[in-house]
């Protein structure tokens, strides 16, 4: 019986195996045929209610020949911007195959850059595409260019061959300031199904200096909504980052305390809790922060490895935190956006109370005040004890 | 005479209920979509309900040793009635199955390969189930800890690789839906993956051993809903309030992670992994739908029903479901429903007869 | 209707095996031997009548040469001086030095044996046939007129190689010596390393026409009874004409003839052999090979080799998970390729992606043509290689490296990464030898699913060969056993090897429950020193 | 069509005559029942005949015939 079970289930291997040959079925690319796409901007088109997207695709062959035989800078671009345009995203995607040829691979997309126009009148018809389709990943990168997203395709960067892939590293990194923040797809949806958190992305722009154009990235777009409301300085955005607990580095400056010049401190590490406190009407929220950091640089020739000092630093590190939390603060309520997400924080603690303040909270926020307790130690002093100066005896 | 002449031991039990249970996280799903961030609570509300459930079904199975549920269903309602209450459980059989061949199909035509035509994947995925149950259920249960291993690395790894996009907060407030969403949920919960196990009441007769049969089920179970649970938690942590969003959390859930440059898009081992699972879901469905059927008839092997119920399975999986969309709203409602009796009904009644009727010493020598 | 064809053929097979047999010519093999010595030799030559190898002497014996005998053999099988210095000469010289009252009577055969032959191992026949079988393996025949028994001595000269080191399984530490051709010598090397009174070699004569010895070798009390007799059992079960190598034995008796995984192992290490005999298999030397067969099979047991035990733990386990690793590396390899490059590219880094398609550039066919053209070729070129006499072989290969590395490269038929796919899948296919063969089919195999439906047909392949070698058994042990089904105490020596102290039982599959089971007792981890010893520290 | 025709062939194929060898015409008649049914379908999808779906059927039953059901949320 079972001997037979196993001629039978051999058979049947065979059968299924030559069921698959007959079937040849296929839903693959081979990868020659493929337009890697790493990057896509999304702009308004000049003269119709169009939007131009442009999508930056890979040349392999530049990619290699550069890296291969070293020089050879020729006028080879590595990459090969390509344009659409049509009355949604995927319609224009469509459009492009006309100038490729193959359809657009859209799996390493790594960033998606929003003009300012668009910005302005709404995102929230256009990010929908970025989300849906399968081959696109929810962890692209979101920017909003502080132009158009074109110019910044564009800009040819001088380490990377691809611009797109440059946006990305920079963004990637921007804990060494925490002058920006990364904002994915994902938590660009996310802020925006909340209602009344402000989704923000981190703006992007091409500086020119000579024959040369740099992009840069620095700060934050705020939406209200999907609408881009205003914007938020470096400042601004590391005090968000501060409530938000997202600062992973960088430089905070303080004026030295004989006045005399300025001290550097390397934020090393940063921890906050928001706690949201309703009592009758009134919103406190409050922001306790800790911190630490080390002293990297100082201009003056005072001896700061004091205890005293230290103190002195610490306070003005605080002081210093606290303005560019305020800074954020201040803004968000100017701009009447809940960048922070404190409407989330009190819908999470306080769910009944949240339900009566949930309708008006445009006018509520404006009225909520922030109470911050900081503290940021400094922990070390790098490599020098006492400062580089002459005159030691002065003191 | 039973059909199935393998016999499965009770450790073994263990992992075919682990790996039955476990196959179920990408259904959760459906509940998603009504619990959003409170699915953990109902999955945990659907074991502490569903165990009674299922004790029961372990109940009937120690009393009807060595008989299966069609056996079962004659010997407790007699010939004409029982044979209708089969036919009720062989439809529910096939439809299940078709709905978890169908979770495989959709899977790949959504997410991983939507370029190859949809029911070549069925035909694939059913042939290779169809392989599986023709190796028969001995086969199955000596790899069941495979399957559970594979499905455990993924689900804990999955977590681990997440840890750091994990936002904790989004569990709060805790307690925020209204209750008619929960009770829906538990339903569902309590019908996907744990109402479902009455397909092992085809399996349980064939045990060795009856002693450690509660035992290990319960553990199977708890290991099982472990793995439910830590999706869950995965998915509610990682994308907090666009959960509801996706046609498929656990899967989007898993396309976020992003670990160096290279660890990226992960999604694709992700869906062989449920596929895995799914598969070792779906012969076990299989098996069960075949025995029960060939046992209507009254035949003496199963073999030779394999490949016409493949066929069978692989056209009602292919159009029972107009899309997704239908897939979700009716499994919600109808989908949940129609099974209650089956589930929750039949089993305890069958039990309570069977004790009033002091059935199996007299059925005994009919039923094996 | 495919069952209908193959009984067809299979009658057919049956009825020509059948003809072979109407037609031997010796229809009176079973008659008795006759006591005139003229008949016997007429009949025996009459059968052997096309045989020139064969010697007849007959001669003339005793006191007064009244006694009639006669000595058959085949020249080549037999040490001529042997036949002369201790059959002959005692027959017709040294029987002159009893005294003549002796009288004895020299036509019973067991006088002249007890009393002339000067040769251990001699052996009374009555039948014709058992005549005929012994002359033809070597022995010389004794006839005497008068008797009716015919006595057959031992005096075989075989010639053989010497002990080499085996060609494959070569090892850097462990025994060099390897079986060679001849039987009795592969069983003096393994009665060699076990001196057990419970060691059991069971003779066997397999073949019509080939009479191959063929032996099973085993450990009385280790080695389960069940297996020992199902060993015979499908031993007795073959008829066929010849067994020329142990392969033949294998394909007779293996569990699954329609698996491309073997379940009959072989090795060319005696050591080998008799690790695996310690562990309660049993082995099957066949005469005329230097391959002997061991049965049961585990899949693991591809994975392990004698250096495993020989040499210390840490490096061991970790070459091990190497070799499970080059193995699916083996099957795998090309099929991930194409999948991924075909199908699942976002899966693939995008730096590593620009590059594989800059490599692609200008290659004009599919990934799939263009891995198994290249799997293929490299298939081509390693039976090529093999085949052709080694200083040959050699130009082959660096031929087969040109052609394969660079010039397709360079000529634009493959890519680059297609070569590092292809000659590392080769290179890993080599680091398992004892699945090498179903590594290659599987790699084909894979390939096609690959081709075809990406990972979901790589994946569905995988499960289907998943549940195949978990619904093996080789003599009644489960092909995967201990991973299929689970056993803890024999995973110490799976995808690790544990210290030999550690590993106390024998593998429980195999051995059974009644058996010495135990290798060793408990409590053998070595230690600096123990404090009731009075040594030296 | 073609290939549904060729798979089913083999389905016969491997099972039947297994089974008149046997002489199990219980298994052959369970068989030929439901292959016929399997086939049919096979043939209908193939030829792009709508085939009833039972949940639809069953929803409308218990939704709209029973009135059991979950509200919208």
């Amino acid at each position: 019986m079972t001997k037979k079970i196993n001629i039978l289930t051999s058979k049947l291997v065979i059968c299924f195996l030559m069921l698959f040959i007959l079937l040849g079925c296929s839903g693959g690319r081979e990868i020659n045929d493929l337009e890697i796409v790493i990057g896509m901007g999304v702009d308004k088109d000049e003269n119709s209610e169009n939007i131009l997207l442009t999508a930056q695709v890979v040349k392999e062959g530049e990619m290699e020949k550069s890296s291969g035989s070293g020089g050879g800078e020729g006028d080879g671009k590595a990459f090969w911007n390509v344009f659409g345009t049509g009355k949604s995203v995927f319609e224009a995607v469509r459009q492009i195959t006309h100038k490729t040829g193959n359809r657009l691979f859209v799996s390493h997309n790594h960033v998606v850059i929003c003009g300012k126009d668009l910005a302005l009148e709404g995102l929230q018809k256009y990010i929908d595409f970025f989300l849906r389709a399968h081959e696109m990943r929810p962890t692209t990168i979101i920017l909003i260019a502080e132009d158009r997203a074109l110019d910044v395709m564009n800009a040819k960067p001088e380490t990377e061959k691809l611009p797109a892939m440059n946006i990305t590293k920079l963004v990637k990194t921007y804990g060494f300031t925490s002058h920006f923040y990364k904002v994915n797809m994902k938590d660009f949806a996310s802020c925006l199904m909340c209602g009344t958190r402000a989704p923000i992305a981190p703006l992007v722009g091409i500086s020119q200096d000579k024959d040369n154009k740099d992009i840069y990235v620095s700060g934050m777009a705020v939406f209200n909504n999907d609408k881009m409301v205003g914007r938020l300085t470096e400042d601004e955005t590391r005090g968000l980052l501060w409530v938000l607990g997202k600062v992973e580095s960088g430089v905070l400056l303080i004026s030295s305390p004989n006045k005399q010049g300025k001290v550097a401190f390397e934020i090393l590490e940063a921890k906050s809790k928001v706690i949201p406190e309703v009592k009758d009407g009134k919103i406190v929220m409050h922001v306790k922060i800790k911190g630490k950091s080390s002293l990297s640089e100082q201009t003056t020739a005072e001896d700061l490895a004091t205890i005293e000092a230290f103190e002195k630093m610490q306070k003005a590190q605080t002081e210093a935190i606290r303005q560019e939390i305020m800074a954020a603060f201040d803004k968000s309520k100017e701009l009447n956006a809940d960048i922070f997400g404190f409407g989330e924080m009190i819908r999470k603690k306080h769910i009944n109370k949240w339900k009566s303040l949930k309708d008006k909270w445009d006018e509520i926020y404006p009225t909520i005040e922030l109470n911050t307790d900081i503290e940021v130690k400094i922990q070390k002093t790098d490599l020098l004890k006492k400062p580089v100066s002459p005159g030691k005896e002065e003191k | 005479m039973s059909i199935e002449k393998g016999k499965i031991c009770n450790l073994q039990l263990l992992f075919l209920i682990t790996g039955f249970v476990q196959s179920s996280v990408l259904l959760i799903d459906f509940t998603v979509v009504i619990t959003e961030h409170q699915t953990w609570m109902v999955i945990l509300a659907g074991l502490a309900i569903a165990i009674p459930f299922i004790l029961s079904y372990v109940a009937l199975a120690k009393r009807f040793h060595g008989m299966n549920l069609i056996q079962i269903n004659d010997a407790v309602f007699g010939r004409f009635l029982g044979k209708v209450i089969s036919v009720y459980y062989i439809f529910f059989l096939m439809m299940t199955l078709s709905f978890n061949i169908l979770d495989v199909g959709e899977l790949y035509a959504t997410f991983l390969m939507p370029d190859t035509p949809f029911i070549i994947l069925l035909i694939f995925f059913t042939a290779t189930c169809a392989y599986a149950v023709y190796k028969g259920l001995e086969v199955l249960a000596r790899v069941s800890h495979l399957f559970v291993v594979v499905g455990v690395i993924v689900i804990v790894s999955t977590f681990l690789l997440l840890i750091d996009q994990m936002d904790f907060s989004n569990f709060l407030p805790l307690f925020e839906l209204p209750f008619i969403r929960i009770f829906h949920g538990i339903h569902i919960m309590l019908s996907i993956p744990f109402g479902e196990t009455i397909a092992f009441l085809m399996i349980m007769g064939y045990i060795n051993k009856t002693e450690h049969m509660v035992k290990n089920t319960l553990i199977g179970l708890f290991i099982g809903t472990a793995s439910l649970l830590i999706a869950a938690v995965r998915n509610t942590a990682v994308l907090g309030n666009t959960e509801a969003i996706w046609t498929s959390p656990s899967f989007q859930s898993t396309r976020l992670i992003d670990i160096g440059t290279v660890l990226t898009r992960m999604d694709f081992l992700i869906g062989i992994a449920q596929t895995i699972l799914i598969f070792f879901k779906c012969s076990i469905l299989f098996y069960a739908l075949v025995v029960a059927v060939s046992q209507l008839f009254g035949l003496k092997s199963y073999l030779p029903l394999v490949l016409p119920l493949a066929g069978i399975e692989v056209i009602i999986a292919a159009t029972v479901f107009q899309s997704p969309v239908d897939h979700a709203a009716i499994t919600q409602d109808a989908g949940i429903i129609y099974s209650v009796p089956l589930m929750f009904v039949i089993p305890p009644l069958s039990l309570l007869i069977a004790k009033i009727r002091a059935l199996p010493k007299a059925e005994r020598g009919k039923g094996v | 209707m495919f069952r209908y064809i193959s009984k067809i053929i299979r009658y057919s097979a049956l009825k020509s095996k059948n003809a072979i047999h109407d037609d031997t010519p010796d229809k009176n093999n079973n008659e008795p031997i006759l006591s005139d010595l003229e008949k016997n030799l007429e009949k025996i030559k009459g059968v052997l009548r096309d045989s020139s190898d064969v010697t007849f002497h007959e001669f003339n014996f005793g006191h007064d040469r009244r006694f009639k005998g006669a000595l058959i053999f085949i020249n080549n099988l037999t040490d001529k001086n042997e036949i002369h210095k201790n059959i002959l000469q005692p027959l017709m010289y040294d029987v002159l030095l009893l005294k003549k009252d002796v009288n004895m009577d020299f036509t019973k055969i067991d006088t002249v044996r007890k009393n002339l032959i000067s040769i251990t191992g001699t052996q009374k026949l009555t039948l014709m046939s058992d005549l005929l079988d012994h002359l033809l393996t070597g022995a010389t025949i004794l006839l005497v007129d008068g008797a009716k028994e015919a006595l057959a001595i031992k005096s075989q000269k075989i010639e053989h190689r010497s002990i080499e080191e085996p060609g494959t399984e070569a090892v850097v530490r462990g025994p060099r010596e390897g079986f060679n051709e001849n039987v009795n010598v592969n069983i003096a090397l393994i009665r060699r390393k076990i001196k057990d009174p419970d060691l059991c070699i069971e003779k066997f004569n397999i073949g019509e026409r080939s009479k191959t010895d063929v032996y099973i070798v085993y450990i009385k009390n280790v080695a389960n009874p069940k297996l020992i007799e199902e060993i015979r059992e499908r031993l007795s079960r073959i008829k066929t004409d010849a067994i020329l190598e142990s392969g033949y034995i294998e394909q007779f008796i293996e569990d699954a003839p329609y698996s491309i995984f073997p379940t009959v192992s072989n090795s060319e290490k005696p050591d080998k052999v008799v690790a695996k005999i310690l562990e309660g298999r049993a082995a099957i030397l066949v005469d005329g090979t230097p391959f002997a067969l061991v049965v049961p099979m585990l899949f693991i047991e591809s994975f392990q080799s004698g250096e495993d035990y020989y040499s210390r733990p840490f490096l061991a386990s970790i070459m091990r998970l190497i070799r499970f690793l080059s193995f699916i590396i083996s099957a795998l390899g090309p099929a991930i390729y194409v999948a991924l490059t075909v199908f699942h590219q976002e899966l693939i880094p995008t730096q590593l992606l620009i590059s594989i398609a800059a490599g692609r550039e200008r290659v004009p066919f599919p990934a799939i043509l263009e891995a198994s053209l290249m799997i293929f070729t490299f298939d081509i070129l390693r039976e090529a290689g093999v085949r052709l006499p080694k200083a040959v072989g050699q130009t082959v290969g660096i031929v087969g490296a040109l052609v394969l590395g660079q010039a397709s490269v360079e000529a634009g038929l493959i890519s680059p990464i297609m070569v590092i796919v292809v000659s590392s899948t080769a290179i890993a296919s080599f680091a398992v030898p004892a699945q090498t063969d179903s590594g290659t089919i599987l790699r084909y195999l894979y390939l096609a699913l690959a081709g075809l439906a990406g990972g979901f047909g790589v994946i569905m392949g995988l499960l289907a060969t998943l549940l195949h070698l978990s619904s093996l058994r080789s003599f009644g042990i489960p092909y995967l056993w201990p991973i299929v089904p689970l056993n803890f105490s024999g995973l110490k020596d799976t995808f690790i090897r544990m210290p030999l102290w550690t590993m106390s039982k024998r593998p429980n599959a195999i051995v059974w429950d009644g058996s010495d089971s135990y290798r060793q007792g408990p409590g053998l981890m070595p230690s600096p020193y123990k404090k009731d010893s009075d040594g030296s520290k | 069509m073609i290939i549904l025709i060729v798979v089913y062939i083999l389905i016969l194929v491997l099972n039947v005559p297994g089974l008149i060898k046997r002489k199990e015409w219980r298994e052959l008649t369970a068989f030929s029942v439901l292959y016929v049914i399997a086939f049919t379908l096979g043939l209908l999808y193939v030829l792009d005949v709508p085939i009833p779906s039972p949940m639809k059927g069953l929803q409308h039953l218990i939704a709209d015939v029973l009135g059991i059901k979950y509200p919208k949320h």
